[in-house]
């Protein structure tokens, strides 16, 4: 297949995103964020998942978790890039909901091409949440690894790092079969499964290891038999939604810190006129153009041309993540006192954003698969 | 013998045994509670109780203030709080709460107060009876330090002070607070003050302390309003008109470049074992105990090479501060001793970063988490490691300094 | 059907086909004398030759000027200039020496002077009959251009002109000059006017142009001493008094941000291979052929990881071009077009300093070295590297530019 | 051993500094260097070997070639640090001169411990020059590495890379033998000896490969029989020497560039009032002032704390590399157009300090070598 002309931003991508941002930015103001996210501040407090669900059933209403369901299971079959073109949004108000964890659970489910796989897409168009349960207590980045086994019809042992586990009905569970691997649907609420809530930096978002006690999983809960290879398929969009999310949010910390600039004043000057800070974030202003370019090239590619799909999402995910990590550090430094306070807003998206660096593989591991794909392997 | 023992004059040689022997017979105990990173962070009382126990002892033990004036209080030795210091933190004794006392307001009194004022004030200061805090920044003056605004009115012999001081660590605690005032409007650097203030004294009746919260939800520094409060001229330092003079003896200080040595100890929990959070070279520990993408973190070469430049440009800082003693190896005497803050609070965050970037998925998980590798400390240390590049002048301004004052470029403001 | 054709319009695909046809029977020979690595950098008039002959025939083809309106020279069409660039690009032909002149002359002089000016020039320009360079910078007037002092005094219809500007490339080829010349010294930017000057006719006439040797002892850019020159008002562009917009029009087409798209071929040697030097893919081959402290230089994580950097920038760059005529799709529209130049430059001068990593202890040897790696091209391109982000605007000035005009902080200076 | 007191520079050592310092600004000020080297800008000269030989003779009377020497040797046997800070003041003026060359064979012969190789430094005390012949065709930075072999006592092979090889009278030869390797005394002349110049971009040193065509050797030419092992326990000294000249270079370069930002003004300012130049002009003070610490502490510890000295000199070299690249990048940057030009003086360090960099192994290759140290190896 061939490139995209304007990354297949068309008219309609456009007026589902410009909809979008004024929804989100009508809803979710960032003092409002704050109000819900961050009225505790105790770093010892009880784990917290603090989300606005009236302000998730309008965005399923909005349709938003169709946009890339196929019409034949009742979605909008729409491309990715008008769902990256979404997951901007998200990251740009730092949304806290089990958006991303739907999406990338549908990415998956697209993957399978099995009944119980569209089935269960046919529910997320109409409304089900769902997250993805297969990263081991390791941390391995890699699809092949899950610390879960299916023995005798029933999961055993645990999978980590579950993104929003406490705000979705669905897992989406990878366990080490006698054939190889497979991913099941289990709902919350299964017996013998035990949600574990981790206490996590980020405000935005909750994160929980989840015990599997001998939960039982019948036949129609089997949504494919080749996890790995499937996971491995789903991964270039995955990379791909996450570093936009994180383009939207590094657009926020850019523009919040530029702002500060031009209304602060020290030395009789406001600040954006000293060059110290000025040019760091011109210098950021630059990375998050070079990833936002890599995120939509990606997204096209994913598209449109799968044999560059797995290098150009690394590529979108390596560079959003080192401007995640410069965004993030320059919002709270170029605040000076007042950034490094809970009250200012910064704080959060910094957060966020550490989050959104190592989630699915940092920078360096992303250039670390890049580089097996453009140079091939090291040689032993 | 350790290495500095071998170089010691003799009055630093029976010292240092003196206090190898009390501290091998002196310890703080087990705390009560979780203890902060540092000072600054300190949040409840019941920590702060713990350390300024242990602050007296050492004082009554003559570990703090040694090179002070018998008559300030101190010890009356001659380079010996090098040698204290040395001794408390290969005993991994925890840090001295009284840090701002210690390090900013102690030598500023000794340099700049009439004999009564601090030979009242600096006993109290070292025994960590009285806690200080220091009101400099004001919400309009932060890097350009010498705007400050919050204004004393002389009347008679006596000062009235009204304004809004900012990201005061420790005032929640203090008794006394140094200040740095505005007295004549007309003259931005000649027309400022510098006093000392019972604070505590004070509360509801002209001083007004609110808690700030930081990035990481803990407390510890604070806006300190001041609302007719009427002081004393004793409490004065040096001349009207020169607060901004008495000011620099605070920052050289305040910024480890000063001729006076800050007592300082272990950061440990008194069980003798040193936290290694924050220093490049506990990285190699966290990533030999770290898995990393299921791996092993200590194996990883590109990590290996991040924590090889932080270890190297750590060492560097530390032969650094050995050099700025051999005039001879030095191009400008204040060319290292203006770096030390710049270059000590970017190397801990940037080590904090390293660590982050070690920890792979599991840097998500805070100091709440049971689960997290080394308690979650290190993504804390990230987050606080910006207290410490932008307090005390913000890197940016320590940068200014260094172009200026150091190798003579134009000022640029 | 490559991946560009497929969006083409009707015109641009028939003049594709045109391109890839006559491209494909017409080549610019083997050239007789080593190619430099830029335009800037043509040192002989033999390398001059070989180039000169090749742009005429592109020009003769209609492969350059292509959307300049037929009445100056141009082939009349739309958006058809990019089409020929992709295809001479894809065919590897040698790049284009009258650079400035297509560049930054045709554009300026397209939009500014008058019909019968822009009629009489261009041809001899696209042709290549015609060299071009461009006095802008002085000593006196670096990255600060608005202070330009070489003076134009008016005598009726005649200018009379005095001074000296430096850093003019081609200027010891070029026959005629584009010059930001100061009118009024009264004011600033508002006291400039734009001229253009054939000074290879006036040379020891009132011109003198004086070689200056680059960091790599290559020649290319020169100063050119004015003393007396008269010439005609004929060659003045736009009003007296707005030379600065007219130099506007210039340095937008220099940074790459300007409408008029510029001709541009490959940089191949005119057999079809295009040389990868400066090219961040090109530094994967430069590792596979490279032994690094005796081992392969693809098998060392860490440059592995410097050189997946470098390519993911370049083409983050790449995209950006692709993304910057998606409106709906940037948050300003001048927010990728100012930084084309800054941003390219930087990254083929931090590719070439990857490149040095890569050939370890071989990065000592020059390009007269038989044995250098790659013929010692990476590290001349690392020093040439320094011509770019120095030239056209400093890359400081293209972040000020950014952060002014695109960001809207306080102006700088 | 402990360390030493003000990393052991006291007056002898600061008197022998301070002396050379004045010596080389009176009689090689830049100006003078360059006409010596940068007469001819043309990149295809022939290769060319610039030196000011009775400079050199001035600067062995003064004694410097025999600072280490023992003094059972005929030398001074002085500190490491001694020669250190001669080799910073060498490194300032960008000197020309087989002097560095001939120190590191000094330090080499220290180690073999024969009386062949005190005959030569008693030698070399009294004026003899030499270089170290031990870098094979790969360019590899591992003692152990070499392409000359001794067969029926003659050499055969070459080495590359040898430093101011056609500034010297004896060559220090690696060659692997029977036995092991060993290290050989070939004077230059010798028969089958083919000294061939490399045309290098560094206009202050030159540099060339050597092939061996049946060179024959007898046994007072044997220096030691266990050159890897002598070699590896030179290397400390070998690298504090490199990176002591690398500081003095940077200090020039820093001071130079300085100087500049106070005379030359645009937008009616000193450049150095211009945050973005002032900023990193101070970052590179920072750079020089670690390298240098680590330097005279790596010195100290070669001296003073043996157990120490790989590890320190490692630091050393590192740090004064990645110095060095940021120093010759930024002086060039700063230095606007004339910075580009080969009449500015900045070049002629700009290509010494790339030459430093990367001799006897470059930042990263140190780096890898100290993790090796604290961290142990990879496992495998």
């Amino acid at each position: 297949m061939t490139q995209a002309n304007n990354f297949a931003f068309g008219e309609d991508e456009k007026m589902l995103r410009d909809t979008a941002r004024k929804f989100l930015q009508d809803n979710l103001p960032t003092d409002k964020l704050h109000q819900l996210v961050a009225s505790d501040p105790d770093p010892y407090r009880e784990s917290l998942c603090l989300w606005d669900q009236d302000l998730w059933r309008q965005i399923v209403e909005l349709g938003w978790t169709t946009v890339i369901v196929p019409e034949a299971d009742g979605g909008m079959g729409m491309s990715l890039v008008a769902l990256c073109a979404l997951m901007e949004e998200t990251g740009r108000v730092a949304l806290p909901s089990p958006f991303m964890a739907t999406a990338n659970a549908s990415l998956v489910l697209r993957e399978c091409q099995t009944s119980s796989a569209s089935h269960l897409l046919g529910a997320i168009a109409a409304g089900r949440t769902a997250t993805l349960a297969n990263t081991p207590q390791n941390g391995s980045w890699r699809s092949g690894d899950c610390d879960v086994e299916l023995v005798d019809g029933v999961l055993r042992g645990a999978a980590y790092f579950a993104q929003d586990a406490r705000k979705v009905e669905t897992l989406i569970v990878q366990a080490n079969t006698a054939e190889g691997s497979a991913l099941y649907a289990v709902p919350v609420g299964s017996a013998g499964l035990d949600i574990v809530a981790d206490a996590i930096i980020d405000l935005t978002r909750d994160q929980a290891h989840i015990h599997f006690n001998n939960v039982p999983v019948g036949a129609a809960q089997l949504l494919c038999t080749e996890a790995s290879r499937v996971l491995e398929r789903a991964e270039p969009a995955i990379l791909t939604l996450l570093a936009a999310d994180m383009c939207g949010a590094g657009e926020w910390q850019l523009q919040t810190t530029v702002e500060y600039m031009k209304v602060r004043e020290q030395f009789g000057h406001p600040l954006g006129y000293f060059q110290a800070l000025k040019h760091p974030l011109v210098n950021l202003m630059i990375m998050i153009d070079q990833a936002k370019s890599l995120v939509y090239n990606a997204a096209s590619a994913i598209d449109s041309e799968p044999e560059n799909a797995a290098k150009f999402a690394r590529m979108a995910k390596a560079s959003a993540s080192e401007m995640a990590a410069f965004a993030s550090s320059r919002s709270i430094q170029f605040h000076g006192g007042i950034g490094f306070t809970w009250e200012c807003f910064v704080h959060l998206y910094s957060k966020r954003q550490k989050h959104n660096q190592v989630m699915y593989g940092d920078a360096k591991y992303q250039r670390r698969k890049l580089a097996d794909l453009l140079m091939g392997p090291i040689a032993a | 013998m350790s290495p500095q023992a071998k170089k010691d004059t003799s009055e630093q040689a029976e010292f240092r045994r003196y206090c190898r022997n009390w501290l091998s017979q002196h310890d703080a105990g087990s705390p009560t509670v979780r203890l902060p990173q540092s000072a600054i962070e300190i949040m409840h009382g019941e920590q702060l109780d713990y350390l300024r126990k242990w602050q007296g002892e050492a004082y009554a033990a003559g570990l703090i203030g040694c090179d002070y004036p018998v008559a300030e209080g101190g010890g009356g030795r001659k380079n010996c709080q090098l040698v204290a210091n040395q001794e408390m933190a290969r005993a991994g004794k925890p840090f001295l709460p009284n840090i701002l006392g210690l390090g900013m307001a102690a030598p500023t009194l000794h340099f700049h107060a009439q004999s009564a004022l601090k030979e009242r004030l600096l006993p109290g200061l070292f025994s960590c009876e009285d806690i200080w805090c220091q009101g400099f920044s004001e919400p309009g003056a932060g890097s350009d330090l010498a705007n400050v605004q919050t204004f004393a009115e002389r009347r008679g012999d006596k000062w009235v002070i009204n304004g809004h001081k900012v990201w005061t660590s420790l005032a929640h605690f203090a008794d006394w607070m140094i200040l740095l005032l505005r007295t004549d409007k007309s003259s931005k650097y000649d027309g400022l003050s510098y006093f000392v203030v019972p604070i505590k004294a004070a509360l509801g009746e002209g001083v007004t302390v609110r808690p700030l919260i930081k990035i990481t939800g803990e407390t510890g520094f604070n806006e300190v309003f001041f609302d007719n409060l009427e002081i004393s001229d004793d409490y004065r330092l040096d001349e009207v008109g020169k607060g901004w003079q008495v000011a620099q003896t605070t920052l050289l200080h305040e910024r480890g470049a000063g001729p006076m040595v800050t007592p300082s100890s272990g950061r440990g929990s008194g069980s003798g074992k040193t936290r290694a959070v924050g220093d490049a070279y506990g990285l190699i520990d966290l990533a030999k105990h770290s898995s990393r993408d299921g791996q092993s973190a200590a194996d990883d070469p590109l990590l290996r090479d991040e924590i090889m430049k932080m270890i190297i440009r750590q060492e560097g800082s530390k032969q650094g501060a050995r050099r700025a003693k051999v005039e001879g190896l030095c191009e400008h005497p204040m060319r290292i001793p203006l770096q030390a803050k710049l270059v000590m609070s970017e190397i801990r965050q940037d080590s904090a970063a390293v660590a982050i970037d070690i920890l792979g998925a599991h840097s998500s998980l805070s100091i709440g988490d049971d689960n997290a590798p080394a308690g979650g400390e290190w993504p804390l240390a990230y987050m606080n490691s910006y207290g410490i590049t932008i307090a005390a002048g913000a890197s940016e301004i320590q940068r200014n300094i260094l172009g200026e004052r150091v190798l003579g470029m134009a000022k640029s403001k």
